[in-house]
């Protein structure tokens, strides 16, 4: 611990920031690379080998996360093991390029922030993966599915492992290109292609910043990777630090779902409901949390782009929840609230130091409870033949006692009821927030108000009431194998609280993050504790009223409603205005600039020869066929040279 | 007696000949106005040759008579054939060979 | 004794091309004899490669010199450096696998199959004679030469327009021909100026040319080039010869011969006028990056497939351009390693396509839908090629994008921001034909199209291998490239350029 | 001297009047007086060889030959005088006076030394002097001009004779086409009745008569109708006889169409 305060670089502002210094991986942890090959493996063979895998490709397919999160746990052991500053461990394989002075290698870095996601990335891998094998049952390309859950795996661990932001860069394309297969598994529909295009262009265009920052890093650091960038942060410009800190704000709002981002999250709820539980919840959209976090080095620096972090996070915690209030889709209330959940997070690891464990801690929480309601929520539409508007679910608690169950600890969990996971981890961070500043304090407590009351209407309308059941839907509880992770994923929800207890994860996270700081409130943290959670009553007291407490739900969402209301529905005018401000405009350019191809470039080119043709069509009417007139031309020109003899001659 | 008439003579003669080529139509006539210019430059040449003192002059009028000969047997036959065909001895109506 | 390795290379296919024009008219052996030539071609070039090349040392290896035209100074002189090897193992690379893609492309044409494989390894030779050239002279008569096979190519075994955009294709070309001719006189004054006619590089490079004549011959060779590479506004020819040729012919045009114009940017105007270079460069910059852009937005609004990738590629030349031009050594090496990666990603989805519209007789994408159902393979060939042609990281392409990005944003931040929204509208073209091909309710005809057979597996793997290969192992090329970028730049008289805060070695244990 | 200045006005007058004269065959008479003119100035000029072969090839050999092919192609047959060639004439005439100019204005100006006559050249005769240079320095391009005299009487065979294309018909052939194309048209298949019959006079242009006493048509030349000697249409009476002859089959038929449009009417 003393060794570390050393390397601690003080701050005018008062923040620290601090480097990546890793050791070289030894004993079981040179095992390190496993943890991403396995995936990669099972990836490898499921896709390339075709048919012939099919009647065990599901198998395989599960055992390849399960395995790595053996190998995690082993390492995450023996990181426990170790001193605190000894927990950073680097594993170098080969040198992926080298130009000029710039050397990106390909290593992997397991450290407390990496240790955690691989925890989360595998294990709640792994129950998506088993849960998988029950829902994709009739499925005629279940392997298929499967080759392309272990390719996600695969690229999210290289994504959180790599040691470099060339690396983190790989797994960012790779889990979008995951993402984007899964989305538009089912692509002989339309809309799921189209969602699956949008999410990956949309993600592209956050991309941009990333390759932006690994470019200024490069120019002005030579080098991306986290040691070197860390080190030498503290002797680069403000200026630096702030365009670096935007550019991977920006990249992080594309893969988040941040404002102004946001667009194809909801969109991506075509996928089958356990890539949008894994992908679109658990992990992927935390991605953008993970680099915020890990590039804290470089936001130490740039109190601007922190800043901008935290209303970005701010924003959307506020819009996701907002839209999740008028969603109908089952699954697209989740998204909304997955976004405004992560909105959560971006504002907690905007605040600094102060917020960054409990971004972490919300992201693990969120991921145990986020993934189990969303597995409940396919539970539900297994039994529903596939129907996914809450309007005509009511009163499943009886058909599905155990998914009943699991939904309620998630939702307990995700309101803030005490003592679930939730409640810990939004307790802190509305408390940081309020810490950083009353606006982002009073916003957060908002949000949570609103989380409250849409997730109390998503509980009512589907479990609870009366029965609106479509006739031939005959609902059922799930198999075994799709209940059981719901289960696992419930106790997780019940007890994730604990890692806060005694503060293990903030001492955990702290050779990553730098020491917690302490931040002033104006009350005590009991009474705000209790303000949060009279809020929450409130917003479920709220929900009841509207849509419990006997009340009929109509068959279709009543068509006359205020404008709040048709904002929220229309997912607050986000398609409309980038079908505005850029797909109609860039509709309008490819077209002009097709005209100008055609018709300017080509046509200068092509009007060249039709001069060149033109002209010698003209010349060529000169030949008319009549010899007299040739010999009146012969005759001229016998007369010029005649003249030219006589006039060189007699002068 | 002065060259300097003769060649006149012939320039008068072989400009006659060569405006006839051009406004004459009948193919025939075209022809005689050819070899009205070809025995214009006879003329011409014979002339030299009297006032150099030598006789190549001649010689060259007698190749040209001989050439202007055959032209003649190849010309005229060339009429007779598309006479036939086209039953018209108007040099403007053969006239395909163009744009 | 050295061997000729670089000559038999050439000469190989060239005389099996007038073997194969001289056979018997017989069609099944022209194929598999083209193959078994070309296989050949590549094993004596990766042969001399391994034996005789040495990746640490710069300048040109390999090297064979004979008196050719003494009162020109004009020699048969080959060699390769990093960036010419690359280029020859590329023709040697992909000539076996368009042949054996266009196994069936030469029975419908104006000529017998001979014929077209003729022209082919005809080609092939020809290609590998231009990158090996080390004489002035001797490489301008390789690269017009190397209009014949292609014209001969497009025009008599190509589609509908074949025609029309064969002659435009050897007109334009031509016309940058011209120039180019005119700027290879002016050099032979200005060496014979200087002490002796020649027109062997290593001799040129070192004669002091005065700069306005220096100004005038680069934009001789550059126009040249730009033409041919093809760059913003000098590329309508490419669609219209990528439209009317067979896809084995726009392979060979696109991701080989076009390679000649950027090979030549390195080879010739940055090495023999490197003042003339420097003064261009803001503008070839700018056009370079107008040429991504402009590419990418045009390949976005097309129907016709064959079209759209070669919009594509007038986008990713930009790019290419862009990386010389800057004049870093991750622009130059990027550059270099992205014509070798997009003649691979290219040809991969010229192939593809090339056997979607040959089972279904459409090139527009509107003509179809849901072709992924029953045609998984081919599906999952085609996303593979296309992924790699917008750049997704772990794919090779890449790697060289990054790379040229990169050594742009060192030299201007303004040009690299601009550059780097070709990523995104990469990303729009190629998912949109995906979606609307493969993707979506099933068409009538779509539903029965029969997937990729043996040969055709055959055909795409190896590209698609070598695509993974590089994407994560680019340091086998790189380390190739490198010194020969280097030796560039330093004849450029440009200093590397130095991070703003370096990471010291004591920061960084 | 006499000779020139008696011959040339003449000439030129003849030379112009060649080119302005509609019939060729006068233009042909005109040009064969200018040769005659030219081969007397020959003779005039110490060139007796090319007096007699003027006189001999040209007007004797070539001029007929003209004469020949005017003869087959029409020896009446004159030139239109619409200039069809938009500007032609003009244009050439005043190309021809400019050229006519210069080339006397360029002879004018030249200084020519006095002529030296060919006195001393035609020594041993001019016949004799002449043979030895076609035959000496000039053997080459008289054994050439032999090879062109022979390839262009070659080439005139050759342009000249025309190809049969279709098989020569046969006495049976002509008598098969004679009854087809009564067939198909009524082309009369008999002779035609020859003029004079049963008239009261034999001569070619005076029609024969129909038993019914109309004259007939078919008996008297063409041609003779063409050029008025005999009236095209010979009497109005006959001709309407003739035709209602031709009729009365087609009348039959389509009075009894008539009657049974009126049946179905009613």
């Amino acid at each position: 611990m003393s060794q570390l305060a050393v390397r601690v670089i003080p701050l005018a502002s008062g923040e620290v920031g601090v480097p990546v210094v890793p050791a070289e991986a030894d004993g079981l942890l040179s095992l390190v690379w496993l943890v991403v090959a396995l995936p990669a493996l099972g990836a490898a063979v499921l896709l390339l080998g075709g048919r012939r895998t099919d009647p065990w490709g599901h198998l395989f397919g599960c055992a390849m996360p399960i395995g790595s999160f053996v190998v995690g746990l082993a390492a995450f052991a023996q990181l426990l093991g170790r001193d605190a500053e000894e927990r950073q461990v680097r594993q170098a394989l080969w040198t992926w390029l080298e130009v000029g002075d710039w050397q990106a290698e390909f290593a992997l870095l397991l450290d407390p922030l990496s240790m955690l996601f691989v925890l989360l990335i595998c294990g709640v891998g792994s129950l998506i993966h088993v849960y998988s094998v029950g829902y994709m049952a009739h499925d005629a390309n279940r392997r298929r599915f499967f080759g392309q859950l272990n390719l996600f795996v695969t690229a999210m661990l290289v994504l959180v492992l790599a040691d470099d932001y060339l690396g983190v860069f790989l797994g960012w394309e790779g889990v979008g290109l995951a993402s984007y297969l899964l989305i538009g598994f089912w692509a002989h529909k339309d809309s799921a292609a189209t969602a699956a295009k949008k999410a990956f262009i949309v993600n592209r265009v956050g991309d941009l910043g990333m390759s932006l920052a690994v470019m200024l890093m490069v120019a002005t650091f030579g080098t991306s990777s986290f040691a070197g960038v860390s080190a030498a942060m503290p002797d680069a410009s403000e200026g630096t630090a702030t365009a670096l800190g935007l550019l991977l704000l920006l990249a992080a709002c594309g893969k988040s779902a941040q404002v102004p981002l946001q667009s194809w999250l909801l969109d991506a709820m075509e996928g089958p409901t356990p890539v949008s539980a894994l992908i679109h919840a658990a992990t992927m959209v935390t991605a953008g949390v993970y680099l915020v976090v890990r590039s804290s080095f470089v936001y130490a620096f740039t109190p601007t782009a922190e800043t901008a972090v935290v209303v970005v996070g701010l924003v959307t915690l506020l819009v996701g929840a907002i839209i999740g209030c008028a969603k109908d889709d089952i699954k697209k209330a989740l998204a909304g609230s997955t976004m405004s959940q992560i909105g959560y997070m971006m504002l907690a690891a905007g605040i600094g130091p102060a917020g960054y464990a409990f971004a972490i801690f919300h992201l693990l929480t969120h991921g145990f409870f986020k993934a189990g309601m969303f597995l409940g929520a396919g539970s539900v539409m297994h039994a529903t033949d596939d129907d996914v508007d809450m309007r005509h679910y009511g009163a499943l608690r009886t058909a599905m006692p155990v998914t009943f169950a699991t939904f309620a600890v998630g939702y307990l969990a995700i309101i803030g009821f005490p003592p679930f996971s939730g409640f810990f981890s939004k307790d802190r961070i509305i408390e940081a927030a309020f810490g950083e500043g009353w606006i982002y304090g009073t916003g957060a407590l908002i949000g949570a108000g609103i989380t409250a009351f849409y997730m109390t209407r998503v509980m009512l309308l589907t479990f609870l009431g009366s029965k609106r059941w479509r006739d031939g839907v005959h609902p059922h509880e799930s198999p075994r194998v799709m209940t059981t992770p719901l289960i696992v994923l419930a106790v997780l929800s019940l007890v994730g609280g604990v890692l806060i207890l005694g503060g293990w994860i903030t001492g955990w996270l702290e050779p990553v993050t730098g020491p917690e700081e302490p931040h002033d409130l104006f009350v005590s943290p009991l009474v705000l504790t209790g303000i949060i959670t009279l809020v929450v009553l409130g917003g479920v007291a709220i929900g009841w009223f509207t849509y419990g407490a006997g009340r009929t739900i109509a068959d279709y969402p009543p068509a006359n409603v205020r404008f709040a209301t048709r904002a929220a529905r229309a997912d607050l005018f986000g398609d409309a205005l980038n079908e505005a401000v850029f797909m109609r405009p860039g509709q309008q350019l490819t077209k002009a600039l097709l005209f100008v191809d055609d018709k300017i470039v080509d046509g200068f080119v092509n009007g060249l020869a039709a001069l060149v043709g033109g002209s010698s069509g003209a010349a060529r009417r000169a030949q008319t066929g009549f010899v007299r007139t040739y010999a009146l031309t012969m005759l001229g020109g016998a007369l010029i040279t005649v003249v030219a003899t006589l006039a060189v001659t007699l002068t | 007696m002065n060259t300097d008439h003769y060649l006149t003579l012939s320039a008068l003669l072989f400009t006659i000949g060569a405006v006839g080529v051009l406004v004459r139509r009948n193919a025939i006539v075209v022809f005689m106005c050819v070899e009205l210019m070809l025995n214009a430059s006879n003329l011409a040449l014979v002339s030299f040759s009297r006032a150099h003192g030598q006789l190549d002059g001649q010689v060259a009028a007698f190749f040209v008579m001989v050439v202007a000969a055959a032209e003649v047997v190849v010309g005229l036959a060339i009429i007779v054939a598309i006479f036939r065909s086209r039953r018209s001895a108007s040099v403007d109506d053969a006239s395909l060979l163009k744009y | 004794m050295t061997v000729p390795w670089l000559t038999i290379t050439a000469v190989l296919p060239l005389l099996g091309a007038v073997a194969l024009a001289l056979l018997p008219r017989r069609a099944a052996l022209a194929p598999k004899a083209a193959l078994g030539l070309s296989v050949l071609a590549l094993v004596v070039g990766v042969a001399g490669a391994l034996t005789d090349y040495d990746p640490d040392a710069s300048g040109f290896q390999l090297e064979e010199q004979h008196e050719w035209i003494p009162s020109l100074g004009a020699w048969y002189s080959l060699g390769v450096d990093g960036i010419g090897l690359t280029l020859v193992l590329l023709t040697l690379v992909l000539t076996p696998v368009v042949i054996l893609a266009s196994w069936h492309d030469g029975d419908t044409g104006r000529w017998s199959s001979n014929a077209f494989f003729a022209w082919m390894l005809a080609l092939e030779g020809l290609a590998v004679g231009v990158f090996a050239a080390t004489d002035v002279f001797l490489f301008y008569v390789l690269f017009e030469a190397t209009l014949i096979p292609i014209y001969f190519l497009i025009g008599g075994f190509g589609g509908v327009r074949r025609s029309y955009a064969a002659v435009k294709f050897l007109l334009v070309s031509l016309f940058g021909g011209l120039l180019m001719l005119a700027s290879v006189v002016g050099l032979y004054t200005v060496s014979n100026g200087a002490g002796g006619p020649t027109y062997l590089l290593e001799d040129l490079a070192r004669i002091d040319i005065d700069q306005t004549t220096g100004r005038l011959l680069f934009l001789g060779f550059f126009i040249a080039f730009a033409v041919k590479a093809p760059m913003f506004p000098v590329h309508t020819w490419l669609p219209d010869a990528a439209q009317a040729a067979t896809p084995g012919t726009s392979v060979m045009l696109v991701s080989v011969l076009d390679k000649i114009g950027t090979f030549g940017m390195i080879r010739f105007c940055l090495g023999l006028f490197p003042e003339a270079s420097q003064w261009a460069s803001p503008v070839v910059i700018v056009l370079a990056v107008v040429s991504v852009l402009y590419g990418a937005i045009l390949a976005i609004g097309q129907d016709d497939m064959r079209r759209l990738i070669a919009y594509t590629s007038v986008s990713h030349f930009g790019f290419i351009v862009l990386g010389i031009f800057v004049l870093t050594p991750q622009g130059g090496a990027g550059s270099t390693l992205y014509m070798f990666n997009h003649g691979l990603s290219t040809a991969a989805l010229f192939l593809v396509t090339g056997m979607l519209i040959q089972r279904h007789r459409s090139a527009l994408i509107s003509d179809y839908g849901g072709v992924q159902k029953a045609a998984p393979v081919l599906a999952g060939m085609f996303l593979v090629a296309g992924l790699s042609s917008l750049s997704l990281p772990g794919l090779s392409p890449f790697v060289s994008e990054i790379l040229v990005l990169v050594g742009t944003f060192r030299e201007s931040v303004v040009a690299a921001v601009f550059a780097v929204l070709g990523m995104v509208l990469a990303a729009l073209y190629i998912l949109i034909m995906y979606q609307r091909t493969m993707n979506g309710p099933a068409r009538a005809s779509a539903a029965t199209t029969p997937d990729l057979g043996l040969r055709e597996r055959l055909v795409l793997s190896p590209l698609l291998v070598l695509i993974v290969l590089l994407g994560f192992f680019p340091q086998l090329l790189l380390d190739v490239i490198n010194p020969a970028v280097e030796a560039t730049l330093d004849q450029v008289g440009v200093s590397d350029p130095t991070p703003d805060v370096p990471v010291t070695a004591e920061e960084v244990p | 001297m006499i000779a020139f200045w008696a011959l040339a006005p003449l000439m030129v007058l003849a030379a112009v009047g060649m080119v302005l004269v509609r019939k060729a065959v006068h233009s042909a008479l005109l040009l064969a007086f200018v040769m005659v003119c030219l081969a007397v100035l020959y003779a005039a000029q110490q060139a007796p060889f090319l007096f007699a072969v003027q006189i001999i090839v040209y007007t004797g050999a070539i001029l007929m030959l003209f004469l020949f092919v005017l003869m087959l192609v029409g020896v009446d047959a004159s030139d239109s005088v619409v200039e069809t060639i938009p500007g032609q004439r003009l244009a050439a005439t005043v190309l021809g006076l400019l050229f006519g100019l210069v080339l006397v204005l360029g002879v004018a100006q030249a200084t020519m030394s006095a002529s030296v006559g060919l006195g001393a050249a035609n020594r041993d005769g001019n016949v004799d002097a002449l043979a030895t240079l076609l035959f000496g320095p000039y053997v080459l391009a008289f054994e050439v001009t032999s090879a062109l005299l022979i390839t262009a009487a070659l080439g005139a065979m050759v342009l000249a004779h025309s190809e049969r294309l279709t098989p020569k018909p046969t006495q049976r052939d002509l008598a098969a086409q004679r009854i087809r194309d009564y067939a198909d048209h009524g082309k009369h298949l008999g002779p035609m009745p020859t003029p004079g019959v049963y008239a009261r006079h034999n001569a070619v242009d005076t029609p024969a008569l129909l038993p019914d006493g109309s004259p007939s048509s078919l008996s008297v030349s063409r041609s003779l109708q063409a050029r008025g000697t005999i009236p095209a249409d010979l009497s109005p009476a006959a001709v309407d006889r003739t035709a209602t002859a031709l009729d009365s089959t087609d009348s039959h038929q389509r009075s009894a169409a008539k009657h049974t449009d009126r049946g179905s009417g009613r």
